[in-house]
């Protein structure tokens, strides 16, 4: 049931949203589809279901030519970042009208139904109207709905952007389990990269229309293909002219081989986190590097506010150099902050 | 699907609307210009056009403020009897026109209970078109108002804006543009109107004679080219109306 | 078509007339509105003669032009009975009545009357004529001369008035204008007059006699007034080419003198001469119900319609709109 | 507007204090509250409710039985009949375009869109006796310019049913449009994506999610069209010719009892104009208070 | 400029949403109020703002009783979780409405607005409508349009609630620094924990409308007063009766003093992270202990799934026994997960 995206562009009047896109999704897999605002990750995703056509290319799901096939009869569920609950029909109606439209006796329709909600831990509101619920139990309905069509392909439009941080958490170890047990093969969108890097097999990153990078959550995070991969995928920090992550860097109260002196600026702590940053001596106009280390660490390492350090990246950590200049970096994480 | 459609629905919208509008306009173009400028230049007329422009306006002035007040009382206030009031509001859209006459004529006729005595003067086009036209505003500001965000106006709170300040600067632009819809319809509908004051007005030239009363009388008087040329100026006014009413709309929601 | 069919069954079918059983024959009238009551016994006379045996009516009544314009449009028409003699003319144009409509006896005209002066119960202001309605305080309702071309009687009668008591055409343009300060309402037809009188608009109704006496047949209550110089009023009626031969039957029955005894039971004058004229309730008097005016004219002393229209009731050049612009803009 | 507060003297200890509520809501206003709330139904009391009763009270003022005879008249039950069989078919033809027409507006883009959404409020602004008039030029069956060719096929649109549907859906054309257009535009395309996404046909999207969806906004519209409907004059007096038993719907039937004289055609009429109002108001008031507040998000 | 609440208390109808609350709030700092959904913390912070009067109680702003003045008068700016922006007004006049009120001079309106526009990276927004923003952008104006009254004390309802993960991390640095920046006395309110700790000078926990704990954020998370505290201040878990954090699980390969014998469920890497579930040999019925530590803690230790472990609690972690029973917090956990 895998799905095999070929040469897939499309255009919205003169602007690209996807150009020349090639992709495999494997099959039985949870993929996630990851990149920034406006890169084209749900286009991609609604060209697959059917809902969006593309220009060019071809989708093929499960070996079939499905590119000219209209979405009702892709036999793919779809889950919408706002729900797209049924606001008039209950939580059983809703998760039972695929079923019904496909004209199944009621029996098997309300046994089905019955499955499903109680795999969405529902069961108990299998009468309440969409507006009775919260936001996760609403997100988790939509999801049994999308699977009472027992679809080849699950596809899910930023499935928890629409919840609150904690729900988001708790859905997304709970959509993993979900996954493991139904096995079908499941596409995700997301712009949260821990939510990718927690949930996914393979993480497919998304920018301005085309393909960054293709791998699983420790390929792309250990050997990211570009300073964008990188600074998509997590926190970074500059270090003479190269991106570490703020974990990969090692810091010292005294000073050690290959290492650059500073001086903590500012010291943090958030829960079981400290956060550093650190002004080197050798730069003192560049922004302050950033270092993230446990708790137990800075204690033992006796760090505090204006104290002199020595830093370093610790071996292995994934470096890239940045390509221009170092003020690029900072430009684009002022612009960041302003879009 | 949609094609077909689109196909049906326009033929349908030709049919009843599009093909008889442009025939009056086709009527009226058959006398050139001379009939448009005969219209406009016959004192009669002129001075129906005039009345019934300046009723509609006063009208439409009126229903801007009362019909904004009704809407904010049946959506913001609580009390006995607000419900009747919802009906209330209702009964001049479901009154056939003609008995809306009727009814203003027993208050405000010859045997009124306030001794006041209406009918055939001027008070009475502007009464009737008052009671033809009240649901306009309140219908289109309602929903707005209902949909307002109370945290809005507690924001101007908090900077220091008083209920006044308040309501100027924040509440008004927003229900502008619903203001000046129902105040479109409140004008098109007044302009328009004739069943209401066959039994009310009069048709005192030069008094009381409205532009719909003009009209019959052109076709009364076989002048069909007339009547269609009237017609087709009372529809530019409602667009000239309604296009400067969306641009003062525009303006107060800009402005604040 | 099918549709359409289904529609029109739909809608029409809950009063199919009993016109398509067999042996009975539909005559479609049009009419003005004045006339109804009086159509309607001399239909129910006719009914009893041997040619209106199974004759079923469907009738429309409105204003007069409205009327007459129907037909032309392809209102269904046999019988016109209209309240102005152009209303036909306009038939005859249009290639729906014969031209020689009006070369019978009664040249085409099938009921006549007078133009009078409607007061209040007890006449409080005291008019007696047409003098009087100058008066400050004179309240006067007639209808809209515009709107309604059967209300063109009214203002004819006032201007004429003038020049049958020896006054010249300025004199009577003079009276005309005081006439018009006085008017408070032109409703848009003589019906709507006479309602807004008896609702209590205005003291003083310029109306037909046939209308003042219909509605005191039916319970209303005040006087009215036959000038000594007034207009004859003359109601044409026409059959039309294509109707169905009934309907000649019937124009001729009511020019019968049968035919005519019923308009002059509904206030009507005859235009037969010898037809029995009795007692009609709601008359001044009963007994004398249509004294005879000194001063009589009709339109043809006016110089027929055509004259007439041009020269009173022209929108730029007319004679009354021309007062109606002077009146109007002092007001 | 006066800005008092009025706090109790401090309340005793566990005594019930009264909620004070929302400060913008209530203490600042109470008193310009007062006065608007006066003044609006001031305001319709003399504009409505007054002459309205003092009409109701002219109808019953003989009691029932003039009213109950008045409506067993047999034209007076046509009137009625027809009135409500040409209000039905103009109705249902503006509830079907209606809905097209909503759904052409909203969902999909196509070149003149613009256009017909701003011609849609033409017929509002247009006089009936106008309406009236443009009809008749098109179709009356002498002098129109379709009117011949139909009526040679057998198809009498003017001083016919036919004719007086088209002039009253044209009157009440936007009422339903109107209603329907910002509901859908609200409701968005989602929920019918994600019925596509499920297997339903276009056709099972629209009966299943989006008819439910409007089902209020459109039951309103078909109210509000349907008052408009019964109600509607001028036009209909045009294009029907107004004959009795035939063409005559009540509002003519109103116009010419009225102008009858006689004190039983004056109540007739009367009758006649409760009734019609009665129908319409009666439909309004159930489908308000029937319709659910808000539409739940 | 502190701010002195006591007493206060507030019904709707029959439901008591605030009960005798008292409370000092700092001047010049950030203080958060913490708490779950429907805990009170809004009513609180409407009551401080004058949008809602209290029942009960009174409350002091800068030593002045404040209880009845009403909103307008109190010099407090408020920030809404929806924004709440003038939408027909450009971010110029949104930010500059607070000033106009109050009649000042134009040209002074104009420098306050640039002024507080560049404090707020929105200077080249200053002619769009809010809605032609970026919901973090919108944030952003609202924030600034409160600072323009210069009040007293700075009211903030979930100013990031209703912003993506990203945009939210973003903003709560800058707050932080914009807060160093003014020093305005701010209060706001937030159901997630990270940002508090993260964010605020001083956190007040609020549950079913009552003060659980008031305290800085080290002394919060080092030592929670109650189970609910502590659990709601980060992840959990638990281990022989008590709730220990993840972070604060020792775990090694092999046998040592003190420790519980297990084997690993479940290794799963987030990014830097690794997260362990261990179920133990002496409980097989518990839910497994949940256990993180960093990715290279977990590589030292050569940990891999299925693998026999022994855990213990680090010394000095914060522990807290269980009130009743073990069952007590999975259910918690399940019903939260339902709800
Ligand atoms: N129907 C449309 N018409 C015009 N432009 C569109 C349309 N749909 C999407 N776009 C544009 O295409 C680009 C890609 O959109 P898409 O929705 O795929 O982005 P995304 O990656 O899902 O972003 P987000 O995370 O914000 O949802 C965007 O710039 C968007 O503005
Ligand atoms: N106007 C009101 N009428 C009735 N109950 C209300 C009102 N406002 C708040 N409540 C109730 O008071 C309780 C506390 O509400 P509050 O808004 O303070 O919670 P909260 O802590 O801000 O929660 P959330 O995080 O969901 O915003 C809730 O149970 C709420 O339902
Ligand atoms: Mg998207
Ligand atoms: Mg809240
Ligand atoms: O045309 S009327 O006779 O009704 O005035």
């Amino acid at each position: 049931m895998s799905i095999k995206i070929s040469g897939v562009g499309k255009r919205f009047g003169d602007f690209v949203a996807l150009s020349d896109i090639d992709l495999d999704i494997p099959s039985g897999q949870l993929t996630a589809l990851l990149g920034p605002s406006g890169g084209g990750k749900s286009t991609l995703l609604r060209i697959i279901a059917g809902l969006e056509l593309s220009d060019t290319g071809t989708v093929e799901i499960e070996g079939t030519d499905a590119t000219d096939l209209p979405a009702q009869k892709r036999n793919v569920g779809f889950v919408f970042q706002h729900y797209a609950a049924f606001r008039h029909m209950d939580v059983a109606a809703n998760v039972g009208f695929g079923l019904k439209i496909r004209k199944r006796p009621k029996k098997e329709i309300a046994a089905k139904v019955d499955e499903l909600l109680s795999l969405v831990h529902l069961s108990q509101f299998a009468d309440r109207l969409p507006a009775q619920l919260s936001g996760g139990q609403r997100q988790r309905m939509a999801l049994a709905r999308a699977l009472a069509i027992e679809p080849k392909v699950l596809l899910l439009d930023e499935p928890f952007g629409a919840l609150d941080a904690k729900v988001r958490k708790e859905l997304r170890a709970w959509l993993r389990r979900l996954h493991d047990e139904v096995h079908v093969t499941t596409v995700f969108v997301t712009h949260d990269q821990e939510e990718a890097l927690e949930v996914a097999d393979q993480i497919v990153v998304i920018n301005n229309g085309r393909i960054e990078q293709v791998g699983g959550p420790d390929e792309l995070y250990d050997a990211p293909a570009s300073e964008f991969v990188m600074s998509f995928l997590g926190p970074v920090t500059l270090l003479d002219g190269r991106l570490v992550r703020p974990h990969d860097i090692e810091v010292v109260a005294v000073p050690f081989p290959d290492s650059y002196a500073g001086h903590i600026l500012r010291f943090s702590r958030v829960g079981f986190e400290v956060r550093l940053e650190v002004a080197l001596v050798d730069r003192p106009e560049a922004p302050p590097v950033l270092i993230t280390l446990t708790r137990a660490e800075a204690t033992a390492k006796r760090l505090e506010e204006g104290a002199p350090v020595w830093v370093k990246p610790v071996e292995g950590a994934s470096q890239i150099a940045v390509s221009v200049e170092t003020e690029t970096v900072e430009e684009t994480l002022v612009s960041e902050l302003a879009g | 699907m949609a094609g077909l459609g689109l196909g049906i629905t326009m033929i349908w919208f030709s049919v009843l609307v599009l093909i008889p509008l442009l025939a009056i306009l086709i009527q009226a173009s058959e006398g050139g210009w001379q009939a448009y400028w005969d219209a406009l230049t016959s004192p009669q007329t002129a001075a129906a056009l005039r009345l019934t422009v300046s009723q509609a306006l006063l009208v439409t002035c009126v229903n801007v403020v009362m019909g904004t007040a009704i809407a904010w009382v049946l959506v913001r206030d609580r009390f006995w009897g607000k419900q009747f009031l919802e009906v209330v509001i209702d009964i001049p859209f479901a009154l056939p026109t003609i008995v809306a006459g009727l009814v203003l004529l027993s208050l405000y006729g010859p045997s009124s209970p306030l001794g006041v005595d209406w009918a055939n003067t001027r008070i009475a086009v502007f009464l009737a078109f008052l009671f033809v036209t009240l649901p306009f505003v309140v219908r289109t500001v309602q929903p707005v108002l209902l949909e307002l965000e109370p945290e809005v106006e507690e924001a101007a709170a908090s900077l220091g804006a008083s209920r006044f300040t308040t309501f100027r600067t924040i509440i008004l632009p927003a229900l502008a543009p619903a203001i000046t819809s129902g105040a479109a319809l409140s004008f098109a509908r007044g302009i328009s109107e004739y069943g209401s004051l066959v039994l009310l007005s009069g048709n005192l030239p030069y008094s009381t004679e409205v532009a719909s009363v003009r009209i019959l009388s052109y076709v009364e008087g076989d002048k069909l080219t007339e009547a269609a040329a009237v017609a087709s100026i009372l529809l530019v006014v409602a667009l000239i109306v309604i296009v400067l009413l969306d641009i003062i709309s525009r303006r107060v929601a800009r402005r604040g | 078509a099918g549709l359409a069919a289904s529609l029109t069954g739909c809608v029409g079918g809950a009063a199919q007339p009993a016109s398509e059983a067999s042996g009975t024959t539909t005559l479609h009238l049009v009419g003005f509105a004045v006339p109804k009551e009086a159509n309607n016994a001399i239909q129910k006379k006719f009914a009893e003669t041997p040619q209106g045996k199974g004759v079923v009516w469907q009738e429309s009544y409105g204003a007069s032009g409205d009327q007459s314009r129907a037909v032309v449009n392809g209102l269904k028409a046999d019988y016109v009975n209209f309240s102005l003699e152009g209303d036909v003319t306009r038939l005859v144009k249009a290639g729906l009545v014969a031209d020689s409509w009006n070369s019978g006896p009664t040249k085409g005209i099938v009921s006549d009357s007078v133009v009078v002066i409607v007061v209040p119960k007890g006449n409080p202001q005291g008019i007696k004529d047409w003098a009087d309605l100058t008066k400050p305080g004179v309240k006067i309702i007639t209808p809209n001369p515009a709107s309604s071309g059967s209300a063109r009687w009214n203002i004819l009668a006032a201007y004429q008035q003038v020049i049958a008591n020896g006054g010249s055409e300025a004199d009577a343009k003079a009276y005309l204008t005081k006439f018009f300060d006085n008017v408070v309402a032109l409703p848009g037809s003589g019906r709507d007059a006479t309602n807004a009188f008896l609702q209590g608009s205005g003291n003083v109704l310029i109306s037909y006699e046939n209308e003042a006496i219909l509605a005191r047949q039916s319970g209303e209550d005040f006087d009215y007034i036959v000038p000594d110089a007034t207009l004859k009023i003359e109601n044409p009626g026409a059959v039309l080419k294509d109707a169905n031969p009934k309907a000649t039957d019937y124009l001729n029955f009511v020019l019968s003198t049968a035919g005519q005894e019923e308009f002059v039971k509904k206030g009507f004058r005859p235009v037969i001469a010898d037809t029995p004229i009795g007692t009609v309730e709601g008359a001044n008097d009963p007994s004398n119900p249509f004294p005879v005016p000194s001063k009589l004219f009709t339109i043809a002393d006016l110089g027929g319609w055509t004259a007439v229209n041009e020269k009173f009731f022209d929108e730029k050049t007319g004679v009354v709109p021309q007062i109606q612009a002077a009146t109007g803009k002092s007001q | 507007m006066a800005e008092v507060i009025v706090r109790p003297p401090t309340p005793p200890m566990g005594s019930a204090t009264p909620t004070r509520g929302k400060v913008v809501t209530v203490r600042s206003r109470s008193a310009f509250r007062w006065v608007l709330r006066l003044i609006v139904v001031g305001y319709l009391f003399f504009l409505v409710i007054w002459p309205v009763a003092l009409v109701a009270k002219a109808t019953f003022s003989r009691g029932l039985a003039p009213v109950i005879d008045a409506l067993r008249q047999p034209d007076v039950i046509f009137a009625f009949q027809l009135t409500l069989s040409v209000a039905f078919w103009a109705v249902l033809i503006n509830t079907i375009f209606g809905v097209v027409i909503s759904l052409l507006l909203t969902r999909y883009t196509f070149p003149g869109r613009r256009a017909l959404s701003a011609m849609i409020d033409v017929p509002l602004s247009v006089s009936p006796i106008v309406v009236g008039l443009a009809l008749l030029l098109v179709y009356s069956g002498r002098t129109g310019w379709l009117g011949g060719a139909l009526e040679s096929a057998g198809l009498q649109i003017v001083y016919a049913p036919p004719g007086m549907i088209m002039a009253t859906a044209f009157v009440s054309l936007p009422l339903v449009i109107r209603e329907l257009v910002p509901v859908l535009n609200e409701i968005g395309t989602d929920q019918e994506q994600a019925a596509r996404s499920l297997g339903a046909s276009a056709l099972q999207s629209f009966a299943r999610i989006t008819l439910p969806a409007i089902k209020w906004a459109l039951l309103y519209g078909v109210v509000l069209s349907l008052a408009r409907s019964l109600g509607e004059f001028g036009a209909v007096k045009i294009v029907s010719g107004g004959v009795a038993m035939r063409t005559q719907t009540a509002t003519l039937l109103v116009e010419e009892r009225y102008q009858q004289f006689g004190v039983d055609n004056t109540i007739t009429a009367y009758t006649a104009a409760f009734i019609l109002a009665l129908i319409a108001v009666v439909a309004l008031v159930v489908v308000t208070s029937l319709r659910p507040k808000t539409t739940e998000n």
